[in-house]
């Protein structure tokens, strides 16, 4: 099928913060001032924007995609937000892509802002509801429980130690201490550090979480005849996948993340990608907690079932490795602006294939890789997959 | 680009900011409640949690038992059949010990949330809910557990009609 | 029993509430436009040069263009009653007491959302000059209740 | 454009001031069962994508997006919530269908308004929190402020807006979909108290309880599976200022906008003459009219008087709202996009049964997403 190509063309980003000053449509209008500067374009060009931001709960505004949309640059524009919790970052360029591909744009930019800490005192209380209010509400969960939960029914399934995991905590935040927008780098950081952090929610100690915070990350994505105009150096959307699995959670396996293996299926299958482990150069999974990077691997088919804990040992997975994992630093060490934060790994693969990382940057030229997303009740896998080649 | 940006924005606040007066801010609170339809599978539910019965669901094309009990199946997108009872007694598949509540309070004595896969349903399908009557280092997958229920009287046809699960002591043979 | 039928003992509706605490900084600009207010009862706009539009209240980003807007200046106190309505009803649905008249109030090529009051709604006509009344400055807190509310504009 | 899109099957239930037997979830498999068979395809092999029109703060879910999947029959495949109008999702559906990735895509908005006890305290959230809500105000105000510059730049009267309400709750008493039909004399309609003067109570729809699937499909697959299909040759979508302080408040032009870029892509270039009849966002009753004028159907001031002629009305020139619209099907929040579609689908079809319009090709849906917002979409159907 003749399909349009689509390429990013320019991304920008706030700091991630604890806090920010900025309100939420400042945040997401200094991202989008960024991203448009970066590729040298105006307003005028855009023709839709895609909006990207998750629970109304964190800003504190009821149908909030409609407060931040004069910071977006959506006045007088087509604008939508799309919405599937904290998988939405890598979502909304997916949002843009479709925008872009359906030849109904030209130029759509695509903004994601969070501003967690609006919910005061304390965001996670936010995630009480997102239980089902009538048969686990009742029970007061708490995020730490799914994700705690998680994790422990991962380790029992394939026996992995606590430290086997840690090691994904240390080094996104030893990543992280490269970019100029983190939150937690920190280079001196070791497994002990993590392991002998307060403990949460066993197996969940503070440092295997990434933290609370605030941001917004832009990206400005062009069909091919604008991509070709503005820039020397597209970066081009190969393969875009979704999928969301029952809302069931606890009707279903904890150990396997099938719903990302289907979306990295869909996106394999659109990129032409037949052997993934070989032709994937870079990889940004979602990392919200240490151990979802190594089942996130497992479910993109990027490591064995129980075995990315050991890619993590080997080195394997470190930016200079030989399939280098969150070389930005993750949310583990950049931040979790939830929805900002998803885009970030989709910005850092569009920097890391021009070259452009800095201090950060991924040794070889890679030409290809892989940002994935996840959310909902353990339930969401979005995955872009971009490329140096159209 | 991030090589060539030498000062990105975002402005960092600390606490104390807010505690000293150096920042304008706000304070506000959503008055949102809801009164949700059940409906009827899970009114049914709910009237057999206060009959002291976990309820179940079955689905003759996949041959799964479920629970809670819904009126269409999410796999093969067929009616359910019907409703049927299951044990309040189960394994538990996955578990915490969790130091701090919803709203982020710390607690000594962890809650211990557990998913239990309860008897009489189809493998892997359980319900999320609490242990209790253990200490928390005996706490193991795969233990069997039952349902400790709230009196009688008490019940009101909610989840928490069950208190907690607690360990079953196997028998010594 | 056939999963077509339920059990009528069971509750009909589960009720619950969705809790949200929220705590808003007033932003880059807010902090400026209401420190302004506070400290000096003045109200500030901003320009954006390209798009020749002076925002009211001031922000920092033009909302057509996404330029920074720089050229910040004292506006108003003074604006046009542009709409207005008479609000009759509260949050829980309840009368108000009195009917409240709720203007927007063009100032420069924005303006701000307010009550007025010391008129009769009768007399309230679309195009009327009004002017803030603002605070005693000791009373202030850095708010759009720092204004109380408009008043016409002696002629 | 790479592939024309149909829509191939509707579904729906509810539509009533409360629907207490059945839980969100029984209402939205209620209407996709219904819609799946209208469209002869089985939703586990034949559907592509799959989105849902939500919010967090009306459904009582963070994330409600979680919620969606099971009673679709969406269990892992790709889902995703547009926190839009139903229009949207129409537009979204078509999007994902042009770029060839997607030949099936369903569509699902609903309404469990009757659930939401503190609707007004939820929306005064939508108000910007540090501008506007410490006045503490019930953002109907924000309609009152319209309705009177609207009335004051058209020369509208209270009474054609009052005209508006008997006509659409007079349509409503041959819709058997509509709970709000009556026959209101112009006294009835004009009586009442008012909310946020001269917007009255009678002149605000009141909410009811359903939920709407549609399911899109492309060129190829419409053809084959459909002996029905309408075809979505226009959409269009915009958002106005987000500010209270930055708007028009006489003049919508993002409907405006959304309006011109479906025309576009419909090759319409005299709504008037080119549109057999419209369904458009009539929650507040000016808002008829002022959308009217906003969609080029006529000038701005002229729609007051298009309604005291009879001009909109079942047997008029150009009907609008022949479902009753809002104020007599009842305002279902983000699913109104898609009542107002599935009101043009069935009238196209001739499947509109007492309240069949004769000789009707080319229809359009327009809605908006009500106060604080800025946002409206439109949808031109066609047989």
């Amino acid at each position: 099928m003749g399909m349009r190509k689509v390429a990013v063309v320019g991304a920008g980003m706030t700091r991630f913060v604890r806090r920010a000053q900025e309100t939420p449509k400042e945040l997401a209008w200094q991202a989008a001032k960024m991203a448009l500067e970066s590729c040298e374009m105006t307003l005028d060009d855009v023709g839709a924007v895609c909006m990207g931001t998750a629970p109304d709960s964190f800003d504190g505004v009821h149908m909030k995609a409609e407060y931040l949309s004069d910071g977006a640059g959506a006045w007088g524009k087509p604008y939508m937000r799309s919405y599937v919790g904290g998988g939405t970052g890598v979502f909304a360029p997916i949002q843009g892509w479709y925008h872009v591909a359906s030849g109904m744009f030209d130029v759509a930019l695509v903004v994601c802002e969070e501003k967690m800490s609006s919910f005061y005192p304390h965001a996670q209380a936010a995630f009480l509801t997102i239980f089902d209010h009538t048969t686990e509400r009742p029970l007061k969960p708490n995020l730490l429980w799914i994700f705690a939960l998680e994790m422990n029914r991962y380790m029992q399934t394939y026996g992995l130690s606590k430290e086997d995991i840690a090691r994904v905590a240390v080094k996104n935040k030893r990543n992280a201490a490269d970019h100029p927008c983190a939150l937690l780098g920190d280079a001196d950081i070791t497994v002990e550090d993590v392991l002998n952090s307060e403990m949460l929610a066993w197996p969940v100690n503070r440092l295997d979480v990434s933290p609370v915070s605030d941001g917004a990350v832009a990206l400005v994505l062009a069909a091919e005849h604008v991509a070709k105009r503005v820039t020397d150096k597209p970066v081009w959307f190969q393969g875009v996948g979704w999928n969301l699995d029952t809302a069931y959670w606890a009707n279903r396996d904890l150990a396997y993340p099938r719903y990302v293996e289907y979306a990295a299926r869909m996106a394999y299958e659109m990129a032409g990608i037949k052997e993934p482990r070989k032709e994937i150069h870079i990889v940004e999974p979602y990392d919200p907690f240490d151990y979802k990077e190594c089942h996130h691997l497992e479910g993109l088919l990027l490591a064995d079932r129980g075995q990315a804990p050991q890619l993590v040992a080997d080195g394997v997975t470190l930016r200079d490795g030989n399939m280098p994992v969150c070389p930005s630093g993750g949310l583990l060490g950049v931040g979790n602006p939830i929805a900002a934060a998803g885009l970030m790994k989709v910005a850092e693969l569009f920097w890391q294939l021009r070259g452009e990382a800095g201090a950060r940057q991924v040794p070889g030229q890679p030409k290809r890789g892989l940002a994935q997303a996840w959310g909902d009740l353990m339930q969401v896998g979005t995955v872009v997959i971009l490329g140096t080649n159209p | 680009m991030t090589s060539k940006i030498k000062e990105f924005s975002g402005t960092p606040l600390s606490e104390k900011d807010f505690e000293k007066g150096r920042i304008l801010h706000r304070q506000d609170q959503l008055e949102a409640w809801y009164a949700w339809d059940t409906g009827v599978a899970i009114r049914t539910y709910l009237a057999a949690l206060q009959e002291g019965v976990l309820l179940g669901g079955y689905c003759a094309t996949c041959r799964k038992t479920v629970i809670p009990p819904r009126t269409v199946c999410e796999w093969c997108f067929r009616p359910m059949d019907e409703y049927v009872p299951l044990q309040d007694t189960g394994v538990i598949n996955t578990y915490s010990l969790c130091y701090v509540t919803w709203d982020v309070k710390r607690i000594k004595e962890p809650e211990i949330p557990a998913v239990i896969d309860i008897d009489g349903a189809s493998p892997l399908h359980g319900i999320l809910h609490k242990l209790g009557e253990v200490s928390p280092d005996q706490v193991k997958i795969g233990m069997h557990v039952q349902a400790v229920w709230k009196p009688e009287d008490e019940r009101e046809g909610a989840i928490t009609d069950i208190l907690y699960f607690k360990p079953i002591k196997e028998a010594k043979s | 029993m056939s999963i077509l039928g339920h059990d009528p003992a069971g509750p009909a509706a589960w009720l619950g509430d969705l809790p949200v605490t929220s705590r808003y900084t007033f932003g880059i600009a807010g902090e400026r436009f209401f420190r302004a207010i506070k400290d000096e009862g003045k109200l500030m706009g901003s320009r954006c040069p390209a798009c020749d539009i002076t925002y009211v209240p001031a922000r920092i980003f033009c909302e057509r263009c996404l330029s920074e807007l720089n050229e910040w200046a004292e506006v108003g106190p003074g604006g046009e009653v542009y709409t207005y309505t008479l609000l009759f009803v509260d949050k829980d649905g309840l009368a108000l007491d009195e009917p409240e008249i709720v203007a927007f109030i063009r100032i420069a090529d924005g303006g701000l959302v307010h009550r007025l009051a010391g008129i009769e709604p009768e007399s309230v006509d679309i195009g009327m000059q009004v002017e803030a009344v603002f605070k005693a400055k000791k009373d202030r807190e850095g708010s759009i209740l720092d204004i109380t509310h408009f008043k016409p504009a002696k002629a | 454009m790479n592939e024309d899109v149909a829509v191939i099957g509707v579904g729906w239930a509810g539509f009533r001031p409360a629907t207490p037997e059945v839980s969100y979830k029984e209402m939205m498999y209620q209407a996709a069962v219904k819609a799946y068979d209208d469209a002869g395809v089985d939703p586990r092999k034949d559907v592509d994508s799959f989105i849902t029109v939500a919010e967090d703060f009306i459904e009582g879910t963070s994330i409600f997006d979680e919620y969606v999947p099971d009673q679709l029959g969406a269990a892992l495949k790709p889902v995703h919530t547009i926190g839009g109008d139903g229009l949207h999702g129409i537009a979204t559906a078509v999007m994902l269908i042009k770029t060839g990735q997607a030949e099936i895509v369903v569509v699902e908005g609903h309404s469990k308004a009757s659930n939401v006890l503190t609707l007004p305290h939820i929306v005064a959230y939508a108000q910007d929190p540090i501008l506007n809500r410490p006045l503490n105000w019930e953002t109907d105000f924000v309609a009152g402020l319209e309705m009177n510059r609207y009335l004051y730049e058209s020369g509208t009267t209270l009474e054609q807006c009052a005209m508006v309400v008997m006509k659409n709750r007079r349509n409503a008493l041959r819709n058997p979909l509509a709970p709000y039909g009556a026959d209101l004399t112009l006294d009835e309609a004009m009586g009442g108290d008012p909310i946020a003067w001269p917007l009255l109570d009678r002149h605000t729809a009141r909410h009811a309880d359903g939920a709407i699937v549609m399911v899109l499909a492309s060129e190829r697959r419409a053809e084959t599976l459909s002996p029905n299909p309408v075809w979505v040759t226009g959409v269009g979508w915009c958002n106005g200022a987000a500010s209270l302080e930055s708007r028009e408040w006489g003049f919508i032009p993002y409907v405006r906008s959304a309006a011109e870029m479906a025309y576009s892509q419909a090759g319409i270039g005299q709504p008037r003459l080119d549109l057999d009849f419209v369904e458009v966002d009539d929650v507040y009753a000016y808002k008829e009219l002022q959308t009217l004028e906003a969609l080029g159907i006529c000038r701005l001031g002229e729609a007051g008087g298009l309604t005291e002629e009879g001009a909109t009305e079942v047997f008029g020139e150009i009907p609008v709202n022949p479902s009753g619209g809002s104020q007599g099907m009842g305002d279902m929040l983000d699913a109104n996009g898609l009542a107002r579609a599935l009101e043009v689908v069935l009238q196209l079809r001739g499947e509109a049964g007492m309240h069949q319009l004769e000789e009707v090709e080319v229809g359009l849906a327009q809605s908006w997403r009500g106060v604080p917002s800025t946002s409206s979409a439109v949808a031109v159907f066609q047989v």
